[in-house]
């Protein structure tokens, strides 16, 4: 490896120190806690500590969001994911897992590899295809994306958007009460 | 270094406000039980220095000293991840909320979100915990704060709505600079804006109370039903995490209905605004939660839930469409 | 609906008035004792466990060694032993021994007492981690007390 | 490409994204439980909402597209999450099992 | 055991509620089979403080169970002195001097009410309110220390004796209890106002844990859970023991069935109790508290004999057989806790665990009287 002088210390305390840098330390802890949440997610045993890993990978896309300069897409990200759909899919498992036994993978011996052979082509396609791709460079941007763009963006341009998420989550209230009431075997 | 630089102001900000975090979960522990004391005619602590006033850092220090028991049969990872779940979203929190139009640890524009993005965290902080204990009482309690958290994230959002439409901004310091003046600009009085603005606060104040687990609400540590719920199996320092996070809660909430409806840093009398008068009014705000924790008894689930979805969610709608309809007139005439 | 808002008022209202009173009683003095500072003096008739009564003209216990209280007693906690000296018809007292593990201070020891030897004493700070301090004996109790 | 600004290039959040996408893939294979599967669907869609937001900060000439992109996406997560909740509950109720392999068998 | 075969099958799992849960007022254990937060099945399980007062009774003389009678129920241990003690009177057939009586009146109808508070305060605690708890106390400790004046204990008092009392009340019990039932009568509405009239309360006593009147013949439920079913039973009416048929008090009956109907059955009570206390201390006549003879050595002829009081739970009767000896040859004790907590296993079943709480403590639980 690279042979680490003085001065290569002292260039990387300054640049550790400077507000960029301290952003560049945060970005990589967010990377991590996105992978090591995701692994945990997929890989754990017990579905409650998969919810928990799927809550910090959840944290640490939030924060990539912040990186992509749209703290709003994060916080939404926080409220919405960590706090409604990781309690819900908890709820879940409360309701419909009173053993806890350990829910491995699945029985069949030759699927673990293939899955896993899978998952890495693709990671590695798709990687390669970002890093081969010709990206265009930053054109203008016509606003800055900030919250009131994004809510006048929502109420003209897209407000059909606006409407369908509204229609969907009223169809997901009904569908899910139906869904859980006919289940129902005591009334 | 500059101390005006980002990091360095982050950094700031952050260890005062873990301070500021600490001290408060010790001396309102202090408070309760003084509190509960002389409403119950007693004296409450006295021993350790005058008035008690140290009987918070003896129990920190007992506590700190205690073994951090992970009992047999407990999830360990889960178990030890709760209170941290619980605590650091809390103290996050404490980042935006201005105590003075200075004194703010990062004036975001986002800072209303930011605090309700926390505080839904701190549900999965119990939940974890309660479920990771793998005690009857500990589950039945997740389950509980959870669907008392749901049914009550409702009607205080939707209240918090009709404010942010009425200020035009989820930047806290900014609403609350907009109530700047004689205390009838606070946006509890502001009658001209929506007749229900004073019953909003109460609803506020309610669910904040539910959102934060306290008496009358306390479902989920009902000690007469689940000794203490979710905390049953934490002992130590796992348990004083776990506390800590639910009082740095109540500040928030506290702080929270002073900034939303109480004028904030605002003087009432239109002179001399400060922190001061912030502290102020969250410590009576606090002193308030206490006094209601020892004066009524615990409601029951079900009269929780018909609280939520018969009462609060139609005032709270009522008051939002009262809102939006004062601000269409406005605009029309 | 109008009982709905009925109901709303008029509990809304009663959660006011609960807050009232409390607070209420938040300014008044408090009624407690604080015990190891202070101590609540017992009344005459308090029951604590038995001591032998000093004959004020002898100096020794009034005890005949009838030995009621030990048969009076419902749990057996008393042992009296006696001897008579050589030339007395009377019995004296040797050993007056209370099992105060054993009592349940029902006082019939003390209503059998003819001669009136028994009475109750006014401790009530009995604590301690060993068996042995709870067995008295009453007599050596008075020897000291003299 | 220094260590401390990765978070100035597209590629990165690029490799994030198809890194969530993959293991989100493989999950959605290897669990057993239907919860399992949710959890992993979930991955995907937030592999997916990396890319759109990247692209939003990087080469979108109207940054609040991929914002409303995602927050769409958060909305299906949400319907979803609470429609695929009740149908774990009927499927619990009345088969006493979340196992994906368990329902195939009893289907046949 | 039968309770975890079946929650293996069904979507039920099994939490002990005791012996040692802050909800159970002593070592009471209850196993309760749960759907989620409804109770299916809650089996009490008796037995943690069995102490064989009964067989106690047979191996020593009839005088020497007389202490043991305040210890089953200790909150309202005069009761039990009462029913003893009439009991043997009647067998040995001691006649009872007239100011005895009043007094033995007075100090029952006295520590029925710290009974009650106590209850008032243990109930509201269990429903999560801490405070009344204290100022029930706070009245309470008044009271003792008025009974303790004159009984030497503050709660197993054993001041009854065959015939009459331990020792004679003097003017400052009299001026004592007048002043402790003025000062409690205007505490009365504190308690309305700060505890019964609260709409929490409200809400989680009306309609909360109904026991019908059937169900309360079923079971053999009597005092204030009978009470509150709507069916007028009180000893000291039915069938009257000692001057209680020279006094002029209401029994308190509600129809509701319901937690507040025992709630309020109670509180009633406190006030009746206070107006039986204020005219039997103006009817207080002179004389002795003994009667002149009293043998020395009871033995009760041969036979069967029976007395019943009202106590603060219910009916306390007491069941002699005499083989003419200064022993007892059996003594069975009804206890009412006993019979009012078997009805909790039907009553509670289907009812939320809080509204299960509610229910046991409107039950008023003793577990030392229940197991004896």
């Amino acid at each position: 490896m690279i042979p680490l002088t003085l001065a290569d210390v002292i260039y990387w305390f300054n640049a550790l120190f400077t507000a960029e840098g301290l952003a560049g330390v945060v970005f990589l802890c967010m990377m991590a806690t996105v992978v090591a949440g995701a692994v945990f997610a997929v890989t754990s045993a017990r579905l409650i500590r998969s919810v928990t890993g799927l809550a910090l990978c959840f944290i640490g896309v939030a924060g990539i969001y912040y990186f992509l300069n749209s703290p709003f897409v994060a916080l939404m990200e926080i409220l919405i994911y960590v706090g409604a759909v990781c309690i819900t899919i908890s709820f879940a498992i409360m309701l419909a897992e009173p053993r806890q036994e350990d829910q491995g993978g699945r029985k069949n011996a030759m699927l673990w590899p293939m899955s896993a052979g899978a998952a890495v082509l693709l990671f590695w396609g798709l990687t390669m295809l970002a890093g081969k791709a010709q990206w265009p460079a930053i054109p203008t941007r016509i606003n800055n994306g900030s919250l009131e763009d994004v809510g006048i963006s929502l109420l003209t341009t897209y407000s059909m958007v606006f409407e369908l998420i509204s229609l969907v989550l009223l169809v997901a209230i009904i569908g899910s009460i139906v869904l859980a009431r006919a289940g129902r075997s005591k009334t | 270094m500059n101390l005006q630089s980002e990091p360095v102001w982050l950094l700031v900000s952050l260890v005062a406000v873990i301070a500021f975090a600490a001290l408060n979960a010790a001396y309102l522990v202090w408070v309760e039980r003084k509190g509960a004391g002389h409403i119950q005619r007693r004296i409450g602590p006295k021993e350790v220095g005058p008035f008690g006033l140290l009987q918070p850092l003896a129990d920190g220090a007992k506590l700190m000293s205690k073994q951090l028991l992970v009992p047999k049969g407990v999830d360990p990872v889960l178990f030890k991840v709760a209170p941290i779940l619980v605590l650091v979203p809390a103290i996050m929190s404490f980042v935006t909320i201005p105590f003075s139009e200075t004194l703010v640890g990062r004036d975001i524009n986002l800072g209303l979100l930011m605090i309700f993005a926390f505080a839904s965290v701190n549900v999965l902080g119990i939940l974890i915990g309660g479920w990771g204990s793998r005690n009857k009482y500990a589950v039945i309690s997740a389950v509980r704060a959870v669907s008392q958290n749901i049914a009550y994230e409702v009607p205080m959002l939707v209240i918090v709505l009709s404010i942010v439409m009425v200020s035009h901004t989820l930047n806290l310091n900014e609403i609350v600079r907009q109530q700047a003046g004689f205390f009838w600009h606070w946006n509890i009085f502001r009658l001209d804006l929506s007749l229900l603005m004073p019953v909003s606060f109460l609803v506020f104040f309610v669910c904040m109370l539910a959102e934060t687990n306290r008496a009358p609400f306390d479902m989920a540590e009902a000690e007469s039903e689940l000794i203490a719920g979710a905390f049953t199996e934490y002992s130590g320092m796992g348990f004083g995490v776990f506390f800590m996070g639910e009082y740095a809660n109540i500040v928030i909430g506290c702080a929270l209905a002073v900034i939303l409806f109480l004028g904030g840093w605002q003087c009432p009398f239109g002179v001399a605004s400060g922190w001061w008068w912030f502290l102020i009014k969250l410590y009576a705000l606090i002193w308030s939660v206490v006094w209601i924790r020892w004066t009524y008894p615990r409601t029951q689930f079900y009269g929780l839930l018909n609280l939520s979805w018969k009462i609060l969610i139609p005032i709270a709608f009522v008051n939002l469409i009262l809102t939006s309809a004062q601000m269409k007139l406005d605009n029309l005439f | 609906m109008s009982g709905y808002f009925k109901e709303l008022i008029s509990g809304t209202y009663s959660l006011a008035v609960g807050l009232g009173i409390t607070i209420k009683y938040f300014t008044q003095p408090v009624v407690t004792m604080q015990y190891p500072m202070e101590h609540v003096k017992m009344t005459p008739r308090y029951r604590g466990h038995i001591e032998l009564v000093r004959d004020e003209e002898t100096g020794a216990s009034k005890c005949i060694v009838c030995g009621m209280c030990q048969k009076s007693c419902p749990s057996g906690c008393i042992t009296v032993a006696g001897k008579k000296p050589e030339g007395s018809k009377k019995k004296v007292l040797t050993t007056y021994r209370l099992d105060f593990t054993k009592c349940s201070l029902c006082g019939l020891c003390v209503e059998s007492c003819k001669p009136g030897a028994l009475d109750f004493s006014k401790d009530y700070n009995l604590a301690s981690p060993r068996k042995e301090d709870y067995i008295f004996d009453l007599l050596k109790r008075l020897e000291e007390k003299s | 490409m220094n260590l401390l600004n990765l978070y100035n290039f597209l590629e990165m959040y690029l490799v994030i994204g198809a890194f969530l996408f993959a293991i989100g893939f493989y999950g959605l294979l290897q669990r057993r439980s239907l919860v399992g599967m949710l959890i992993a669907a979930e991955l995907i869609l937030a592999g997916a909402s990396v890319n759109f937001m990247a692209f939003n900060r990087f080469v979108a000439p109207d940054p609040t597209v991929g914002q409303i992109f995602t927050l769409f996406i958060m909305g299906i997560a949400a319907a979803e999450a609470a429609i695929a909740l009740s149908i774990v509950i009927a499927v619990y109720r009345n088969y006493k099992s979340i196992d994906a392999e368990d329902l195939a068998e009893l289907k046949g | 055991m039968s309770v975890f075969a079946e929650s293996q099958t069904q979507e039920t799992f099994v939490v002990n509620l005791g012996p040692q849960h802050p909800a159970t007022h002593g070592v009471l254990r209850v196993k309760l089979t749960m759907d989620g937060e409804y109770i299916d099945r809650a089996e009490p399980i008796l037995g943690y403080i069995h102490r064989m007062h009964e067989k106690n009774a047979e191996v020593g003389t009839w005088a020497q169970f007389m202490p043991n009678t305040g210890r089953m129920d200790y909150l309202h241990a005069l009761a039990y002195n009462f029913g003893y003690s009439i009991a043997v009177e009647r067998a040995a057939g001691i006649e009872v001097p007239e100011r005895a009586e009043y007094i033995r009146v007075i100090t029952c109808e006295l520590n029925r009410i710290s009974s009650h508070l106590l209850w008032f305060g243990a109930f509201v605690l269990d429903l999560g309110g801490f405070t009344p708890l204290l100022y029930a106390f706070d009245d309470r400790e008044q009271l003792l220390d008025l009974l303790e004046t004159v009984t030497g204990s503050r709660l197993t008092y054993c001041y009854y004796r065959f015939g009459g009392l331990y020792n004679d009340i003097d003017e400052n019990f009299v001026d004592g209890s007048r002043a402790f039932i003025k000062r409690l009568r205007s505490r009365m509405p504190m308690y309305h106002n700060l505890v019964t009239k609260n709409i929490i309360l409200m809400k989680r006593l009306i309609d909360i844990g109904p026991i019908s009147a059937e169900m309360c013949r079923k079971y053999g439920a009597t005092g204030p859970v009978l009470r509150g079913s709507g069916i007028n039973f009180d000893v000291r009416k039915n069938e009257p023991y000692s001057v209680y048929p020279e006094l002029d008090f209401d029994v308190p009956v509600y129809s509701e069935c319901d937690c507040m109907a025992r709630y309020m059955v109670r509180m009633d009570e406190i006030d009746q109790s206070m107006r039986i206390i204020e005219q039997a201390l103006d009817k207080l006549p002179d004389g002795p508290i003994k009667p002149e003879k009293v043998p020395k050595l009871i033995k009760p002829p041969k036979g069967d004999y029976y007395a019943a009081v009202e106590a603060a739970r219910g009916t306390f009767s007491i069941r002699l057989v005499s083989d003419g000896t200064n022993k007892p040859y059996r003594l069975k004790l009804r206890s009412p806790t006993f019979s009012n907590l078997s009805l909790y296993e039907e009553a509670s079943k289907g009812m939320l665990l809080a509204d299960a709480l509610a229910l046991m403590g409107s039950l008023d639980l003793v577990i030392p009287e229940i197991d004896r």
